[in-house]
């Protein structure tokens, strides 16, 4: 995955996205919008690519964050607390699944050595 | 050819309804075998039931003659009437009623009473049938006679329909009365799928009818006759004609649906004497009488009659002269003589038709009940070839001199009734004006002398030469009930002479004897009425009964045929000379010849020299030019064959055909094919559900990528 | 109305009181239960004021079932739903009589589901609310599915499961079509209603090509279950490997619900799109006819036979019906009761045979005249009757039939033009020519003939001996079949008050035909003589004709 | 500041079930086994008690002074949470810890209350009950969000911890972190809706659409932002995109669990989506066609129509053709637990009261039928292990007649056989969806049924019609009696409920009592931050 041209894919995704939310909400606050925006697909891509279960989780931490950074600048924009009240909301319900997460990680680490997520494929159809 | 000679027009008579009895009769004797067969009760009480309803409708019948007076129409109870509107054709009523006129009780006199010589022939001819198969005989033939009387009573086409399928199923049920034996089950479908074939032509005819006319009832259909008929004939008035035409030859085994009269004689003797022969078989031809008027719809629907009348008369003429069977000679006589009748009624002296259809149930009735007594005698022996010199058998005596009265008139000896009813047909024929019919008629002359032939050959066979019997050695076709006491001490017997160790031919007791005596005794006085006007010149009262009735109107002018009855006056009609001689003495002289030669010739070959018939048979058969004749004659032209190889076979073919279709592909592919599909695209999704976490984020995601690259891509368009 | 619920309910309460009586006792609740509903039946119809004008009774709606989508209780009969559920009351009590020896083990659950089947049938005729009637059409099968399915011959899963598949696929097609004209009727009123004149009345004014569209699903929702000519397959497989008494249900009152849905629900609502649809499906219904008839011949197994017989002899009815005149509608109606009467006949009679000797493979048995002369007499009585031989009820509804095809392209003197016409009516005659063949082929084996009996290995010994039935019919079938018989000879003598009672309902049901034909042969002339310009404008100019 | 007032009231059932699910996990723990056997009926005590205070504090009145979007769907919705919550407390209720128990019983181990999971099992169960119900008197995207999470977290623990079989570790993993995916996405949904809208007030969003609708259309950024969020829920509501997790979760999950999963997850899911969606609404939306002119046209704006439309036809259909393969009951149970969600969105997309109302009932006969088929295979167990395989219930009539005919009378249900609640269900939703012109969705329905029968027939005539197999043979009740009353009660409910249809639908109807101050603009909104800071701060 990471003979992938990295930056080329970050310059080129990050003119677009920004490009596409000038037109929308005003130029000054792209470039933020534009960093959520990436923050998000990073850890979209991340979570389906990487094996390790914590890892995983780790991006869905990603994605959270991408989410809350669009909120704030969004609350920057309408000039208006709620949307920053929503992502301390955000944070502590993260926590929670953290919490939840590596309790569950750690179970499953008990029963089978292994923490990759492939091992972990015997339901389903066959 | 329409005439204006007015059909009379019935009077509403409800006081009548005491005639309705000669219909309610057989009912009850049919519902009292029944109580018999139920009740299993021993004795010939099912006879004596029968007996007594028929010889009561006939009392029924005489008295309703005697009070007769004109057309009446008499209802007795509604059985289908609806109407959903006040127009002509916006109601259909079939009410149970009845039509009397002249034609009806002309018909009635001889079915009732033939019905009950016959019945009481056959109260002893069955009696080793005792319990339920003696109950069910008579009840069959109770059916029968309610059938026919509302067949020729009836006030409606639906009720002949109903009388029509009635006598079919009265049929089916006698002629597989022996059930035993699988040869009866299947002549006895046999009779009744080909006058279904014919049922179907007269229902359509009906339905035309009712489409063009608005009413199905005789008073009501005579009544848009005489007032001019149908003004338009388009196609499907004229065709009325030609429907009714089918179903009357289906019930009258004419050409195309004839051949299972001959099989209906697996049924007992007195079925064959009193339906296949005398009444149920000339239902036909008074169907045509009946709606006579009709028949001028269409021009060439009464040549067509005469045409086919003809030709069946020729072809079962042919066919019985080869026949060793004696039923199944008097069988191809029956329907040779019943061409003769249609080819009456096509050149259009339904008088002829409607007298030799009277003249014939009596002689022929007499031939079968003869043929019985022998078959009744000779444990079920009627093959030609293993019986001769019954004359010489004491107690065989009557039976053979009325089987030579029998023959007699069917062969049309001068001055016997059944010279004067065909001599009337002939007459009309050769002197029409179209050469068709003339032709026809010589056609006819011709088969007359044929039938001299064959009558004749079974009579020498049968009755004279030397005495010699041989018992039926299996019943193949005889009453199985006979072979019981036949098996006695039956060996082949060697050279002429039978050596008869023991078996000794029972003759006729009392009832056979009487009903044999009283029929032939009917079959001479049948003649009165043409002897009454040829020689006493008074009126032919079978003439005054048809010309009184639907079945006169619409035949060539009456006055030619009248006035032959008041002597010889100038003829107008037609070239009226036969072989250059005056109409009348020629017929005489060319019939007379025509049936003394078929006689000569049969004594000559079945009398005096036997071997030479058997001779001149192996001559035929020796030369390949004529090898075709005689198989052909014997093996009935191989109507059978060509039946079932036009229609069964590929029928059947068809039908397994269309099982094997229906089981396998419309059930099969079709149907299973189709239940098949939600899983096959079952299968296809299957490796979605591959069960790795992130196989399922993959799938999650393309989704909601897909939908937003949708979005943007419509929003992109500019999302007008 | 309180007697048709009383008829509705009483089955119902006794198929509880089934669930928990001794099953020895559940043969007389059930006994009584159908006999109850019978009495309160023909109670009704007794004091039914409407049975020659036409008109429902009663008329007011029932108590609400769910305003919301205003589905109404409203239960009620006109004439036609009458006669029918009268002959299922009327055969209900005599089959649960004909199969106390037929069903030896889990006889509890089988007059149970039984009684289900037979209200939910009656229920069905007598529900006035579309809904209403697809409850009781629909819940008909899982009763009937069950029946098979437990208590039929050896492939009877799979013959249940397709059963239950088609008819289920076809019926969900009629309940769209019924909610869309429901919508309309919303659309147009205002208000929800399932009420069947309602829908009807709103249906009639729809536009022609709507119509079209309606008219088709409905028809494939009854054609399943009628069955009609390609959608027939199940019914042998059905009728093979039901248990007797499941046979005749099926055959004479489930078959009828196909045939009454067209005559309450597809031909009324559409007129305008039915009559376009009227040649393709007259013709479906004579191949159906025909190709039953053919079929029939070479069916070596009696219940499979008279199966596709009644697929025959039901294309027949539908013909009458799409014939579009009182004659035709009149012969249909007639032959629904008729052929219910005699083709449930012919099936108690081939179960009767089949209890004495667990076949029915006609090559293998034959000749019972000579052992059973009852029950021959019986069974000749009814083929004859099914035949349509004259005299006996058959006949009167084929020949109405029949003649109602035949003068149905008559110019409409008798004031409703129809589109079908002789040359139908003569290839649906052959059919006839057929039923009488293949039936007496039937009878030639079975009855007639030498007796052939199936050869008595020892299974089968055992299992003929513990049937305690005498070679020949006892007492209790006698009395399963004399009923019978009685109806079939009566009806055939004396149809007059039948047919004077459904005429008028033919006559409303047929109201919106006459003008749609009219309109439908104007449109054929209008394109015709169109053509006809066409060629004419070729040859010389019109002077400035305008179309 | 007057809006607290009402909406406390309104959650007083909720704080009492709170209070429950304290007291319950600490029941759990205690020595004395009477006491822990107490348990599942002490939650179902609390679930009634709040049952019963429901009526009395939702009142119109008071939902009307809280400005809820839809004031009265939670006079519906709450109850059926509640109710049908009793039945999933009973059919859970012998199978939490009967490893552990039976061996304490029977004296193998002394009580530890590390090993026993039951208070925590039912406090979660009670916390994910809480969840949904609290979604129900949303106001704002916040309050949205943690419902959701409320109504997610616990199950996850509920598939790990609930049962014995080993399974259920890999069914949570899977579960979890989809779910987490799932809410990521709604997440972000909700920011872009934000930052369209500018507000997080439902009410605000409602008139910031209006007024956009009116103007020059819905911008791109809000549609997105809806997309996204009615994508993100339909992992949920396990509809076709997010619909991949539940066949494996459901297998993998212990019975009882999956028995909730099926159900509260759903419920909760569709009330967000018809919140969210009433927030766009159903009507005034009109299209700037050609040359300019404004085409008004019914039903939600054109790409949300069509992206509901595609989600509705593919969940069906792949959930009708998914189940025709399955082995497993679970999984066939979960196939179909998804082609009802397919039914469930045409409800959805026909918006406005009809389609509101049919939801709600469909949710009510969905909940009472599914209920019943999982309670049945709850309550048979073979050589202690769950059903799994179909082909185990083979003749199941001989030996446990009752569960045979509950599975046979919900399988009929399901199809849609006309006695049954099934059928209602599905006709009210025909119903909804001809008011919304969607002609096609309904043909699509129908097909989909009548594929629907074929697998359902085979789990009514499995257990009824086959013949037993040796491994059937082996099928019997588990010890506990509660599933097979629970299963016996939802039987019943399916047979007799359809003889209630009017009081049923009445009360499906008060969900869509109209929202009194949609259009006045509404006090509370100018004093969004006060008020805002205010609720946020006394929730736990």
């Amino acid at each position: 995955m990471n003979a992938f041209p990295a930056h080329a894919l970050a310059s080129t995704a990050l003119e677009g996205i920004g490009q596409a939310f000038a037109a929308a909400s005003g130029a000054q606050l792209s470039l933020s919008l534009a960093i959520s925006a990436l923050l998000f697909v990073i850890g979209l891509v991340g979570f389906m690519v990487r094996r390790n279960m914590i890892i995983m989780f780790l991006c869905t931490e990603l994605m959270f964050q991408g989410a809350a950074l669009a909120m704030i600048t969004f609350a920057r924009m309408h000039m208006d607390v709620s949307g920053q009240v929503f992502v301390i909301f955000i944070l502590t319900v993260a926590a929670a699944e953290a919490a939840l997460a590596l309790g569950l990680v750690v179970l499953l680490h008990r029963r089978r050595e292994t923490l990759s997520a492939e091992v972990w494929s015997d339901l389903g159809e066959a | 050819m329409i005439t204006d000679f007015p059909i009379p027009q019935a009077v509403v008579a409800p006081e009548l309804a005491w005639v309705g009895l000669a219909l309610l009769l057989p009912l009850i004797s049919a519902v009292l075998c029944v109580v018999c067969a139920a009740a299993r009760l021993p004795g010939k009480l099912p006879a004596v039931f029968t007996v007594l309803a028929l010889a009561a409708s006939f009392v029924v019948v005489l008295r309703a003659y005697n009070a007769y007076s004109g057309p009446v129409q008499v209802p007795i109870f509604e059985w289908m009437s609806f109407a959903w509107g006040d127009g002509r054709f916006q109601q259909f009523t079939a009410p149970c009623a009845l039509y009397i006129d002249s034609l009806t009780l002309f018909w009635m006199l001889f079915v009732t009473g033939l019905g009950t010589l016959i019945a009481l022939y056959a109260s002893e001819y069955m009696e080793t049938e005792k319990g339920a198969g003696y109950a069910r005989f008579f009840f069959g033939i109770s059916i029968f006679l309610f059938a026919m009387s509302s067949l020729v009573m009836g006030d409606n086409l639906v009720m002949l329909y109903l009388g029509w399928e009635g006598v079919g199923l009265a049929s089916y049920l006698l002629i597989g009365f022996d059930y035993q034996r699988p040869a009866a089950v299947a002549a006895a479908k046999k009779a009744f799928i080909m006058n279904r074939i014919g049922d179907l032509g007269l229902a359509l005819g009906i339905f035309m009818l009712w489409a063009n006319y608005g009413t199905l009832q005789y008073s009501q259909l005579f009544q848009a006759m005489n007032a001019g008929g149908q003004t338009v004939v388009d196609w499907d008035v004229s065709l009325i004609p030609f429907l009714l035409m089918l179903g009357a030859f289906g019930k009258s085994a004419q050409f195309p649906l004839f051949t299972w009269l001959p099989d209906a004689m697996e049924g007992p003797t007195p079925v064959s004497a009193l339906i296949h022969a005398a009444t149920m078989v000339t239902a036909g031809v008074f169907l045509i009488a009946r709606m006579y008027p009709f028949f001028a719809l269409h021009p060439e629907a009464l040549a067509t009659v005469a045409w086919i009348g003809g030709g069946t008369a020729l072809l079962a003429a042919t066919i019985g002269m080869a026949q060793y069977d004696i039923k199944r000679v008097f069988a191809y006589s029956t329907i040779s003589q019943l061409g003769y009748m249609f080819l009456g009624l096509g050149v259009g002296t339904t008088y002829g038709a409607c007298y030799h259809t009277f003249t014939h149930a009596f002689f022929k009735a007499l031939l079968f009940l003869t043929a019985g007594a022998i078959m009744h005698g000779f444990a079920g022996q009627l093959d030609l070839r293993k019986l001769s010199g019954l004359r010489h058998i004491p107690g065989w005596r009557l039976v053979s001199w009325t089987m030579f009265i029998g023959c007699l008139w069917l062969a049309a000896f001068p001055y016997t009734a059944a010279f004067f009813s065909k001599d009337a047909i002939l007459l009309k024929a050769l002197t029409s004006a179209r050469w068709d019919f003339v032709f026809l008629g010589w056609l006819g002359l011709f088969t007359a002398a044929l039938t001299a032939y064959y009558t004749f050959r079974v009579w020498f066979r049968v009755c004279c030469g030397p005495v010699h019997f041989e018992p039926a050695a299996d019943g193949h076709h005889g009453d199985a009930s006979h072979d019981a006491h036949g098996h006695g001490s039956t060996h082949p017997a060697q050279g002429a002479h039978a050596v008869d160790h023991g078996f000794h031919p029972h003759a006729p007791k009392w009832a056979i004897s009487t009903v044999l005596a009283l029929l032939a005794i009917g079959t001479v006085a049948a003649g009165f009425p043409a002897y009454n006007e040829a020689f006493a010149h008074g009126s032919n009262w079978a003439q005054r009964m048809i010309a009184g009735s639907s079945a006169a109107a619409g035949a060539q002018p009456e006055e030619h045929a009248a006035e032959s009855a008041a002597g010889e006056t100038d003829h107008h009609a037609g070239h009226s000379t036969v072989l250059g001689m005056e109409a009348h003495t020629g017929l005489l002289v060319v019939g007379a010849t025509a049936s003394i030669g078929g006689i000569l010739i049969a004594a000559y070959l079945h009398l005096l020299s036997r071997a030479s018939a058997d001779a001149l048979r192996r001559a035929l058969m020796g030369n390949w030019v004529t090898r075709w004749l005689p198989i052909c004659m014997e093996r009935k032209w191989f109507v059978d064959e060509i039946y079932h190889g036009l229609f069964r076979l590929p029928l059947w073919l068809g039908s397994q055909v269309l099982h094997f279709g229906d089981k396998h592909f419309l059930d099969g592919l079709l149907v299973d094919g189709i239940a098949r599909v939600p899983i096959a695209a079952g299968k296809l999704f299957r490796p979605l559900y591959g069960g790795a976490l992130q196989g399922y984020a993959v799938s999650m995601v393309a989704g909601v990528a897909l939908v937003l690259a949708w979005m943007m891509w419509v929003w992109l368009r500019g999302f007008e | 109305m309180s007697l048709i619920w009383t008829s509705i309910l009483m089955p119902v309460i006794g198929a509880g009181l089934v669930a928990v009586a001794s099953p020895r006792l559940s043969k007389w609740i059930s006994l009584l239960a159908t006999l109850g509903s019978l009495a309160a039946l023909t109670l009704f119809a007794f004091e039914f004021p409407a049975w020659n004008n036409g008109q429902h009774f009663p008329l007011e709606a029932g108590p609400a079932w769910l305003d919301a989508a205003g589905i109404r209780l409203s239960v009620g009969f006109d004439t036609v739903s009458l006669l029918l559920a009268l002959l299922t009351a009327f055969l209900m009590p005599l089959c649960i009589i004909g199969s106390y020896t037929a069903i030896t083990e889990r006889v509890k659950e089988y007059y149970g589901w039984f009684l289900l089947l037979g209200a939910s049938i009656i229920l069905a005729f007598a529900a006035r609310d579309a809904i209403l009637f697809y409850v009781g059409y629909e819940f008909t099968l899982v009763p009937m599915t069950i029946l098979i399915a437990v208590y039929g011959g050896t492939e009877r899963r799979v013959a249940a499961i397709k059963m239950f598949l088609y008819t289920f696929l076809g019926s969900m097609f009629m309940l769209a079509a019924i909610i869309y004209v429901a919508w309309e009727h919303r659309l147009s009123s205002g208000a929800w209603t399932f009420d069947i004149d309602a829908l009807t009345a709103t249906a009639v004014r729809l536009p022609a090509s709507t119509q079209y569209w309606l008219f088709a699903s409905l028809m494939i929702g009854f054609a399943v279950k009628v069955p009609l000519f390609p959608l027939h397959t199940w019914l042998p497989l059905a009728h093979d490997q039901a248990p007797t008494a499941g046979s005749v249900i099926l055959a004479s009152a489930m078959l009828k619900l196909g045939t009454y849905g067209n005559y309450r629900f597809a031909l009324p609502m559409a007129p305008a799109g039915g009559t376009e649809w009227m040649v393709v499906v007259a013709v479906l219904s004579i191949i159906a006819i025909i190709y039953a008839s053919l079929i029939c011949w070479v069916q070596t197994d009696a219940k499979k036979l008279i199966a596709y017989s009644s697929v025959a002899h039901l294309g027949l009815c539908m013909l009458g019906l799409f014939a579009l005149n009182p004659l035709g509608a009149e012969g249909a109606v007639f032959y629904m009761v008729n052929h219910g009467l005699s083709t449930g006949a012919l099936f108690l009679c081939i179960g009767m045979f089949y209890e004495r000797y667990h076949t029915k493979d006609t090559d293998v048995l034959g000749g019972l005249a000579k052992k059973m002369p009852v029950w021959a007499c019986f069974m000749v009585l009814f083929t004859l009757a099914s035949i349509g031989l004259p005299g006996l009820n058959g006949f009167i509804g084929e020949f109405l039939c029949l003649g109602g095809t035949f003068i149905a392209e008559h110019d409409g003197q008798s004031g409703y033009p129809g589109v079908l016409g002789p040359r139908f009516a003569v290839i649906a005659g052959l059919g006839l020519i057929f039923a009488a063949m293949y039936l007496l082929i039937l009878l030639g084996k079975i009855v007639w003939g030498p007796l052939r009996e199936p050869h008595h290995d020892s299974a089968h010994d055992h299992a003929a001996v513990h049937t305690s039935l005498p070679t020949d019919l006892n007492a209790r079938e006698i009395l399963v079949l004399t009923p019978l018989a009685v109806a079939c000879i009566w009806l055939g003598v004396q149809p007059q008050p039948m047919l004077k009672a459904i005429e008028p309902c033919a006559t409303r049901m047929l109201a919106q035909y006459p003008d749609e034909v009219r309109r439908l042969k104007g449109r054929e002339a209008q394109m015709a003589s169109d053509a006809a310009d066409e060629t004419n404008l070729v040859q010389l100019p019109q002077q400035g004709e305008v179309h | 500041m007057d809006a607290i007032g009402p909406r406390l009231m309104l959650l007083t059932p909720e704080i009492l079930l709170f209070g429950a699910a304290v007291v319950a996990a600490v029941l759990g723990l205690s020595r004395r086994h009477s006491i822990r056997a107490f348990l599942p009926i002490f939650t179902c005590l609390a679930l009634v008690a709040s049952l019963a205070l429901m009526p009395i504090t939702w009142t119109e009145t008071r939902a009307n002074e809280a400005q809820l979007m839809l004031p009265m769907l939670g006079a519906f919705m709450k109850p059926l949470l509640a109710a049908i919550g009793i039945l999933l407390v009973l059919v859970s209720a012998g199978s939490v810890d009967r490893g552990f128990e039976a061996a304490v019983a029977r004296g193998r181990t002394t009580f530890d209350p590390q090993r026993v999971v039951a208070g925590e099992f039912y406090a979660f169960f009670l916390f994910s009950l809480i969840g949904a119900m609290l979604l129900c008197s949303a106001t704002d995207l916040i309050w949205i969000f943690l419902a959701v999470e409320l109504v997610s977290l616990p199950t996850y623990i509920m598939v790990a911890v609930g049962g014995s079989s080993r399974r259920s570790g890999e069914a949570a993993i899977k579960y979890f972190f989809l779910g987490a995916l799932s809410t990521a996405v709604f997440l972000y949904g909700f920011a872009m809706i934000y930052g369209s809208t500018g507000s997080l007030e439902l009410q605000g969003i409602r008139t910031a659409l209006a007024a956009q609708a009116a103007g020059s259309g819905i911008d791109a950024m809000a549609l997105a932002g809806l997309i996204l969020a009615v994508l993100g829920f339909c992992f949920k509501i396990t509809a076709v995109p997010m619909h991949f997790y539940a066949p494996d979760v459901y297998e993998g999950a212990p019975t009882h669990v999956t028995a909730f999963l099926a159900f509260v997850p759903k419920v909760a899911g569709f009330v967000v989506l018809i919140v969210l969606l009433a927030c766009v609404g159903w009507t005034g939306h009109s299209l700037v066609d050609g040359d300019g002119v404004r085409v008004p046209y019914a039903g939600l704006p054109t790409p949300l129509t069509a992206v509901l439309w595609m989600v509705a036809v593919l969940t069906m259909t792949l959930g009708n053709i998914g189940a025709l393969l399955q082995r497993s009951v679970k999984r066939l149970l979960a196939y179909s637990s998804i082609a009802h969600s397919g039914y469930l969105v045409i409800g959805l997309l026909s918006g406005g009261a009809a389609g509101i109302e049919a939801i709600s009932f469909y949710l009510l006969a969905y909940g009472v039928m599914t209920t019943a088929s999982f309670a049945a295979i709850v309550a048979l167990e073979r050589r202690g292990e769950e059903i799994n395989e179909i082909n185990d219930l083979a003749g199941l009539r001989h030996r446990q007649p009752v569960m045979a005919w509950m599975l046979a009378i919900s399988g009929a249900s399901l199809v849609g056989m006309p006695p049954f609640l099934g059928f209602f269900g599905k006709v009210y939703l025909f119903v909804a969806a001809f008011e919304a012109d969607q002609f096609a969705l309904v043909v699509i329905a129908v097909l989909n049924s009548a594929v629907s029968a074929l697998y359902y027939l085979r789990l009514a005539t499995v257990p009824l019609v086959a013949p037993p197999s040796a491994r059937s043979e082996e099928v019997q009740l588990v010890p506990s009696r509660w599933p097979w009353v629970a299963a016996v009660v939802c039987g019943i409910g399916t047979v007799i409920l359809p003889g209630f249809l009017n009081t049923l639908v009445r009360s499906a109807e008060v969900t869509t009592a109209p929202a009194a101050n949609t259009t006045v603009e509404s006090p509370a909104a100018d004093t969004s931050a006060a008020s805002l800071s205010s609720a946020a701060s006394e929730r736990p």
